[in-house]
């Protein structure tokens, strides 16, 4: 059965067979076979760069189940990504150092933070600012206020007006 | 046994299939193999050893100048695996895997496994690769699978 | 005989702690293993072999847009020695060593050793790494360590 | 047989020069070495190993800031031949080759080799190189070579 290995198998037919529970740091997880030796179980890469952590401990009935902390997402680290290929665990991307809300929680991929914060609001480099927050009239005035102006400024020229529908 | 084309199984790791009789390939003392498996004709402890050349074009990771270049390795694995009538689910023996991020305008490289294991009679033996078309199965010096009793 | 993870030795380079009953590892015909230490049985010529998978993030000297990058590669070793009672130094019986230059964000690669050795009943062998942070010990398939009398 | 130091040969690919007595090479039960052959003394099946170190600086390939770096990478090859006096030319027997095309200042990396093959007496087995200038001879637990009757 599952999690047992085949000790003795049977000596008459459909006598018993003698069959013992898989030692520990090994498993089977079939049933129905005639296995002498239970599998090895897999250690997770805790001690290096992945930064993994046991999520499910082997047991005699399945292999070891390896994943990240809370606060780390699993990031496969090679192209043509498998269930069974090597992935390493970064840490999540926190929304609040960067004063945003949490649109996607952090659990098999980072997190996705959204708007600003209450009290919070854009700059021009996408990062959330304390307030007072430029509102859009006021940055439109800032960027024309900034064109370059030639200095000193030139003396104005006596120029006529027209108002009106100039619809030329 | 030398290494034969072969068109991709879908899914699993596709095996590959040998050449066991023309050239320097051999199958003597009731060792047998077929599709794609050698069979184990006696119980006792085998020396099972196998070399797969792999090559390729540069990789994304190795595009250097590339601004979104993504940084993420290929890789390569050759698995040499066991199937038995005593377990319905095959075990991986030895596996070689190597990351593959080179910034040549092509790639080649051996991958060589051997060691020891107590075979039962009926044991088979196969050779899994993570990308079939990585293979260099040009030159039966440069792929190869083969097994003795000791 | 299946790697397990274990704490590195100070200043000479630590040896590998084997799994040596568990899985696929097994000992036989009074070949024993001790303190990472595989112990031969009687004198004849041995095959010896041994592989490690390295793994690591990317090296200093891979880091090609970093204005101080050193370009110095870092390296991995693998030694199989031989300690015995006849001469009070180790012996440096097989050495894989593989500079490291990766510009990928991670690398991974075996290195494969083997070949014959007159032994004496008694003497002892171990595998010793450069650096024992970069060995992956998760799977057993990966990394492991044998010798067969012929 | 630990390799030793050899001037390289024209044209075909240089064959290297072994030492076979001192350290810990050795040659037994007839096995014989002669001019950089290891000459096989009884008919059967052999298993055949050889690892040979390469080692040099940046390849032009490596060369990442140069702007007519070209991207061919050098690569380095080593191949076990069997001669016999049943047919005039050489058979590449086993054939390890891999790229370079390192980004750090120097590099170095193993090839390794082994497999069974039928053999007659007197056939004569060597190890040729693509380039013997990349070849490190320092030291007989990086580079060796052998043989022995299954």
């Amino acid at each position: 059965s599952v999690g047992h290995f085949l000790e003795a198998p049977c000596t008459e037919p459909e006598g018993p067979s003698s069959c013992q529970p898989c030692p520990q740091d090994t498993f089977l997880s079939r049933e129905n076979h005639k296995e002498r030796l239970c599998s090895r179980c897999h250690a997770c890469d805790e001690d290096g760069p992945a930064h993994q952590v046991v999520i499910r401990n082997c047991s005699i009935t399945a292999n070891t189940q390896c994943g990240c902390a809370p606060g780390w997402f699993p990031e496969c680290a090679v192209n043509h990504c498998r269930s069974d290929s090597p992935f390493l665990c970064l840490q999540c991307q926190d929304c609040e150092v960067l004063h945003r809300h949490i649109q996607t929680p952090c659990s098999r991929e980072d997190t996705v933070c959204g708007k600003c914060l209450p009290g919070f609001c854009q700059d021009l480099k996408n990062n959330c600012v304390t307030a007072p927050c430029p509102t859009p009239e006021s940055e439109k005035k800032l960027s024309t206020a900034s064109r370059l102006v030639p200095y000193p400024p030139p003396k104005p020229k006596s120029t006529s007006i027209h108002c009106g529908n100039d619809s030329g | 046994v030398r290494q034969k084309s072969v068109t991709p199984m879908k899914d699993s790791w596709p095996a590959l299939q040998w050449e066991h009789k023309l050239g320097s390939a051999f199958i003597k003392n009731q060792m047998n193999y077929t599709n794609k498996f050698l069979v184990i004709p006696e119980s006792g402890d085998y020396f099972v050893y196998s070399q797969v050349t792999f090559r390729g074009s540069m990789p994304e990771c190795g595009k250097i100048n590339q601004k979104n270049r993504s940084n993420k390795p290929d890789y390569i694995t050759q698995v040499i695996t066991r199937v038995t009538d005593r377990y319905p689910e095959p075990t991986q023996l030895l596996t070689g895997t190597k990351s593959i991020c080179e910034i040549g305008s092509n790639w080649f490289t051996p991958i060589y496994l051997g060691a020891v294991f107590p075979m039962q009679e009926g044991d088979k033996l196969m050779v899994n690769v993570s990308d079939i078309s990585l293979v260099d199965y040009t030159k039966e010096d440069k792929t190869f699978f083969g097994a003795f009793l000791l």
